[in-house]
């Protein structure tokens, strides 16, 4: 390779050999428990709410310089607007109607989402169906259901239900599926030597082997089911004077309480950040995490 | 193994039939597998071509292999690398269809993947991830037996003792080294306590001292159940010892070009004249690889 | 940010922007300008939804726009002290009709638990302001919120399918022309329960224009145009009906019906002017049922001062 | 085991050694082109069609039996609406100007995506950055974000792209991390072996390994966006009467035309179908399914 | 190997120094290794423990390792299967930090992982599966070592025609079998010729013949090159062959049980007496499970 080197190349030193007698292994533990686990904990939340604090600052900075409070209120009266709705009780009355709509919406349509893919694994036409159905209805917008909505189910929470259902089952599908594709062929075909087909299957091998595309269609359902919630109460939510947190934010706006509003939409944050650092991490955690499926 | 025979059952009529002990014989060329012997065999392969198909074109992985695998035999396939061994035993586990030919099992076509041939794959991803090495052996016991609980746990606990991972029993199969979790894998299917049970160079990854205690475990467990064997391997001298008989496999595409009796070789006789001459005869006819220069070399059953 | 001789108006859908539809038609604001020397850049945008408006307003991105009175009584209430926006000019008096498609119903004290009235946004929009308003007058100031129950907010183009076809939950609908005089064209069921006059006490502005303090006082030449160009488009329009419903079709794309475009225009009860009329009351009103803080108590209050508002009320 | 059975179980016979030489292998070819290619491509159109044709009759057939052609036009009635619109050329129009913002938004959100993933992938800092940022700002609806892109971008298109970038990033972002967290360690390991590191990285090593789980983020990425431009054009409106497919609707419903409001969804429903069809399940066949990454 | 020695570069002063032969040597169980040999090695590892952190706890892979590697070295890992060789293999990578002690390359201590380092891992998932074969094989030199497309191009060609692996260039890593994959892991690590080459189990997943020829083909190699080979395997008889120096790792967690010399077999010296002899003699050690009960085996210099 190098003509220039010496002819052969270099020869290791030949060393003695030995051989040692080793004392059975006691000077540490092989395992033992890790101990600053708590304390990686705190950190995690200290360093998150660092950023949360920096981009209050941020948002209040922003807020004084465009001086425009009706446009734009800041994070302190925004933060004493919130104060007060959740004093009154109103606030936390509004949360507690939205979210009871809103998880039966984002179950409702993760129960289809499943249903479509499980036949969307299991047969060519469920294939077809889910790519043809995800590509037509993922693109409307809800007003495009509206009509629909209002003939079928009527002015009531069912209407909420099936535009949430419509925003939370196409992405979920999508990702649930590509998470089942994504498995890998020796793994499935572990499960089918061992006799499991059709719902059996996609339960104890799909959808664990998939379950970190299925969390972040979780995410992204949970999201769009918020978003769409908020923006649906408008239309739907406000029979009878039962609001949810939409109606309330709609409100406010309309009068130009611009504070209230964003005091409704911080509790949107507020509860994401809660449903994502207390369920979806915990879950993560002890899922994924832990059987070393994401770092 | 002897079951009511109706008349319009074939095989089983087959059965019946006295057991011919062939002794050697040597055939030429052309000579059809031992199966004319006249003992029916549990697994039956027949012309079988199997192929991937890709969206670019099509890859032929064996050419019309004949291989009659017998109730309780410990049948090795040995060949070399990329030859179609472990496609053939996909094929014998229902996961490949062939192209040509027929598989059959008890008489019957296998048509797709079943608890009653439990395979042991050659890769390392086939431990769910999300199942600790407890739980991945207990797994299939409660799938396909519908074991009780607890009876999992105790079987599944034996076998994790056999492959010597009892204290890694709680631990995640990414924690585990790559033996290990073949080993994982061996347990899995020995706990299955299957009729056929395939293995695709399941010690492949194993030290020599794990692989010995493993092929002697593997060879207690035969004793002990007589489950039928279809075991690929590409040390010469595991084939030797694991199997009763050895087929070998001509290069891409995979054809039977031999099959060779071992049934009297055990881990005891390693190291012996026999066995010796054994390994070196196979890896002689391993190294041969030009298969149109070579004269046909007569063999004797040994 | 306003400056002299730059112009943007927003304004939303339907008939009742025709007066801005014949200004941008005829470009009566360039004209104006020009004789008064002025080169003025006139943007006309469409916005849906009144608070879309007002966030462009309140961003600068504007300087005109329209809405119904009741917002401009919220927008003054809140900007007092900041924007100061106040009102520009009426775009005419149309009345708002509460139909229904149930026949059971002939008042709104006929209106059961099992009915639901369509409005744009329960409690704030005018339809709701006006219902309020009767409400509180059939049943006592205290009970002004009484019909809010039974309100649902509805956008007007599926209240109108509702009502015209029946078969869902809506049976009424507080709506605004051309959706009210549709509703009562095509459903020979549809009547008219409440008419807006009735509760304002005679024909009253509908939608009005406003602005903020900021670009009154800063363009006074364009503001001075663009009333006058509001008030020829005003007896434009009352002189020639035909063609104002022409220019209106053509300028919107509509495809609405002609007859009835004409039929809504030459309506007796319509009335185009800039001249605010009967605006006060809902204001107090608001004021009385905690809407709005601040108490107007004259025209100028919320309207700048300018001569030919002067003469409204 | 079977304490009934033979004693030591049944014992295989002996059979007879064999060895052949075997000729060299000519008898087929090895590899051949795969002939039915083609035709399973045009089965392929043929089973989605029918799925469509079915969706289309179960469309007409309930709006038959509804028949409120004010809310529910039927299949027919809208097909010719739709026609009206090609033909004048209106709703070409129309979907030219949309697209033209729609793509932008969509780039836009992908980069932006694809920065903040980086980031991530690389830094503690940009792991909880990005979990916050998702958990707070994905669940916000439009209405959140209206004034601040009425302050920053006026009313203009930067507004709409804004919003479509909010629309496009969160899900994008959420996808591409969950597939970057599913590359196998090994390969991670191969790619760093050979000495790279940040973006090359990235691109060399994550995002093609990645690429199911980004493509099912493209997927719903390219969906919200349309949702949110039809939803958005509402509000920004269309200045100097330039408006997209989304004011095209929102005309057509405040006039009652609903036929021709659903001529404009069938647009977007055809666009969606389009797209799925001809790019994205290309760049699948391409990529994923080329490489057995998926099948 | 001799470099401008500075004062202050102490590795490099021990550089300079005679190079002892040292004979034969005894040692008592609590010897040091080699390294006082003075020569100065190239990879050195010092009292080096590994540990996997997983939510839970912590797993000790090896306890206080001492290797060192010298220039051109063919250095084997023996040991039993979850003893950490592919553990210690990764850190000496720049994959995984040591909890305790230093590895050191060339005196600098290894801090990640680089070009400098070509590693073959045990997993079969180490192939893009977006590349095909020529395009996995020629990506490391594209990526690091940014040589011209058709240079690299040219090089992959050659080495993975040295894999046998010609016909299947074009093929995607999916549709390969295992052995297959790990060949053209072998051909990338080997075109990217490296000063030092990490192998982990490179030929398990080998067939006899094609394992041979990889072995011949990676010592011609080293002949010509003369690059530092630090090598996992669990063949006893391929460690032999391949190396030039053994060492054997006790079981979970790993520490260095002996250092065994071996350059005097190679591919040859298969079957002979003295190679049989140490075959055996390893053979021996190794199932030698309890280290308690065993008395120091004396073993000389072969
Ligand atoms: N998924 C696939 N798609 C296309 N071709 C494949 C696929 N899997 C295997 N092959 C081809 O089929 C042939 C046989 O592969 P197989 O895995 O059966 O070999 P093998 O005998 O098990 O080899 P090894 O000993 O290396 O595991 C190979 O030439 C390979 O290229
Ligand atoms: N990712 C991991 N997390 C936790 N523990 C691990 C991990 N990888 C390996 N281990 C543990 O570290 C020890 C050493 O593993 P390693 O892979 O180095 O073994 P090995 O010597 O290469 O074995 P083999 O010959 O089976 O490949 C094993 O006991 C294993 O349980
Ligand atoms: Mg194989
Ligand atoms: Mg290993």
């Amino acid at each position: 390779m190098n003509p220039g080197a010496v002819q052969r190349g270099p020869v290791p030193p030949i060393r003695p050999e030995y051989d040692r007698v080793l004392a059975p292994f006691v000077e540490a533990p092989v395992e033992r428990a890790l101990p600053r686990a708590a304390r990686l904990w705190q950190q995690d939340w200290l360093r998150k709410g660092l950023i949360i604090a920096a981009l209050a600052l941020i948002w209040e900075g922003l807020a004084r310089w465009q001086d425009n409070d009706l446009l734009l209120p800041g994070f302190l009266a925004t933060m004493s607007a919130l104060a007060d709705g959740l004093v009154d009780g109103e606030l936390l009355d509004r949360v507690r109607i939205s979210l009871a709509v809103l998880i039966q919406g984002y179950l409702a349509g993760i129960v289809l989402a499943f249903g479509l893919t499980t036949l969307a694994v299991s047969t060519q036409f469920g294939r077809d169906l889910l790519s043809t159905l995800t590509a037509m209805f993922n693109p409307l917008p809800a007003i495009a259901l509206l009509p629909l909505a209002l003939l079928w189910f009527g002015l009531g929470s069912g209407s909420l239900i099936f535009v949430l259902i419509h925003s939370v089952l196409w992405p979920m599908a999508l990702n649930t599926y590509a998470g089942f594709q994504g498995v890998p062929e020796t793994l499935r075909m572990t499960g089918r030597n061992y006799g499991l087909r059709g719902p059996s299957y996609v339960l104890r091998i799909l959808i664990p082997a998939a379950l970190p595309a299925i969390l972040s269609g979780l995410k992204i359902g949970w999201a769009f089911a918020w978003r769409t919630l908020i923006a649906a109460e408008l239309v739907f939510g406000a029979a009878s004077g039962r609001g949810g947190l939409g109606w309330y934010i709609f409100q406010n706006r309309n009068e130009l309480y611009t504070d209230r509003v964003f005091a409704g939409l911080v509790l949107v944050i507020v509860i994401g950040l809660v449903v994502e650092n207390l369920i979806f991490s915990a879950f993560e955690r002890l899922t994924v995490r832990r059987w070393g499926m994401a770092r | 193994m002897i079951s009511a025979a109706t008349l319009s059952d074939l095989s089983v009529l087959e059965l019946a039939e006295p057991r011919p002990r062939a002794p050697v014989r040597r055939e030429a060329a052309s000579a059809r597998p031992a199966s004319e012997s006249g003992e029916s065999p549990l697994l039956r392969i027949r012309g079988v071509t199997l192929e991937y198909r890709t969206p670019a074109r099509v890859v032929r992985a064996t050419h019309r292999i004949d291989l009659d695998i017998h109730e309780a035999d410990r049948f090795v396939l040995l060949g070399p690398s990329g030859c179609g061994k472990s496609t053939l035993l996909k094929a014998a586990a229902g996961f490949i269809a062939p192209v040509e030919g027929e598989i059959t099992l008890a008489g019957v076509p296998v048509r797709g993947p079943g608890p009653d041939r439990i395979v042991v794959f050659q890769e390392f991803d086939q431990l769910p991830p999300w199942k600790t090495v407890a739980q991945n052996v207990a797994f299939p016991l409660r799938a396909a037996r519908s074991l009780g609980r607890r009876e999992a746990q105790e079987r599944a606990r034996h076998y994790i003792d056999k492959v010597g991972l009892t204290p890694f029993a709680d631990s995640y199969p990414h924690q585990l080294s790559g033996g290990m979790k073949q080993r994982v894998a061996i347990a899995r299917a020995l706990a299955m306590q299957p009729k056929v049970l395939l293995m695709d160079e399941p010690f492949a990854a194993l030290d020599a001292l794990t692989r010995r205690r493993m092929q002697e475990e593997l060879l207690a467990l035969w004793d002990e159940a007589r489950f039928t064997l279809l075991f690929v391997t590409h040390s010469i001298e595991e084939a030797l010892v694991v199997g009763n008989r050895v087929a070998l496999l001509s290069p891409h595409p995979g054809r039977v070009r031999a099959e060779i009796n071992s049934h009297e070789f055990d881990l005891g006789s390693i190291g012996s004249r026999a066995f010796q001459a054994a390994v070196q005869r196979l890896h002689t006819r391993l190294f041969e690889t030009d298969p149109e220069t070579r004269a046909p070399t007569r063999t004797t059953a040994s | 940010t306003a400056a002299e001789g730059q112009l943007r108006i927003a304004k939303q859908f339907g008939i009742v922007y025709l007066l801005l539809n014949v200004v941008e038609d005829q470009k009566l604001i360039e004209k104006h300008g020009k004789a008064a020397g002025l080169d003025i850049k006139v943007d006309y945008v469409q916005l849906s939804g009144g608070s879309a408006v007002n966030d462009a307003l309140l961003s600068g991105n504007i300087e005109v726009a329209g809405a119904g009175v009741g917002p401009l009584f919220t927008l003054w209430d809140r900007t007092r002290g900041r924007q100061n926006v106040k009102g520009v000019a009426s775009l005419g008096n149309f009345p708002y009709y509460l139909v229904t498609n149930n026949p059971a119903v002939k008042t709104i004290a006929d209106f059961g638990e099992k009915d639901r009235i369509a409005v744009p946004a329960v409690g704030v929009s005018v339809q709701s302001r006006i219902l309020q308003w009767a409400s509180a007058k059939l049943w006592g100031e205290k009970d002004f919120a009484k019909l809010d129950r039974i309100s649902v907010a509805v956008p007007h183009p599926e209240a109108a399918a509702a009502i015209i076809k029946g078969g869902t939950e809506i049976t009424g609908h507080f709506g605004n022309p051309p959706f009210q005089d549709q509703e009562l064209a095509e459903n020979p069921q549809a009547h008219i329960v409440l008419n807006s006059y009735d509760v304002q006490g005679g024909p009253a502005s509908s939608t009005v224009l406003y602005a903020t303090e900021n670009f009154y006082k800063s363009s006074p030449k364009t503001y001075n145009a663009f009333l006058n160009a509001l008030d020829d488009a005003a007896k434009f329009i009352a002189r020639n009906p035909d063609k104002a419903a022409e220019i209106y079709l053509r300028t919107t794309n509509s495809k609405l019906d002609p007859a009835l475009l004409t039929k809504i225009i030459t309506n007796p009860a319509v009335t185009f002017k800039v001249a605010p009329e009967n605006t006060l009351g809902l204001g107090r009103f608001m004021h009385r049922v905690g809407a709005i803080k601040a108490e107007p108590k004259a025209i100028d209050d919320y309207f700048f001062a300018d001569p030919r508002i002067a003469t409204g009320s």
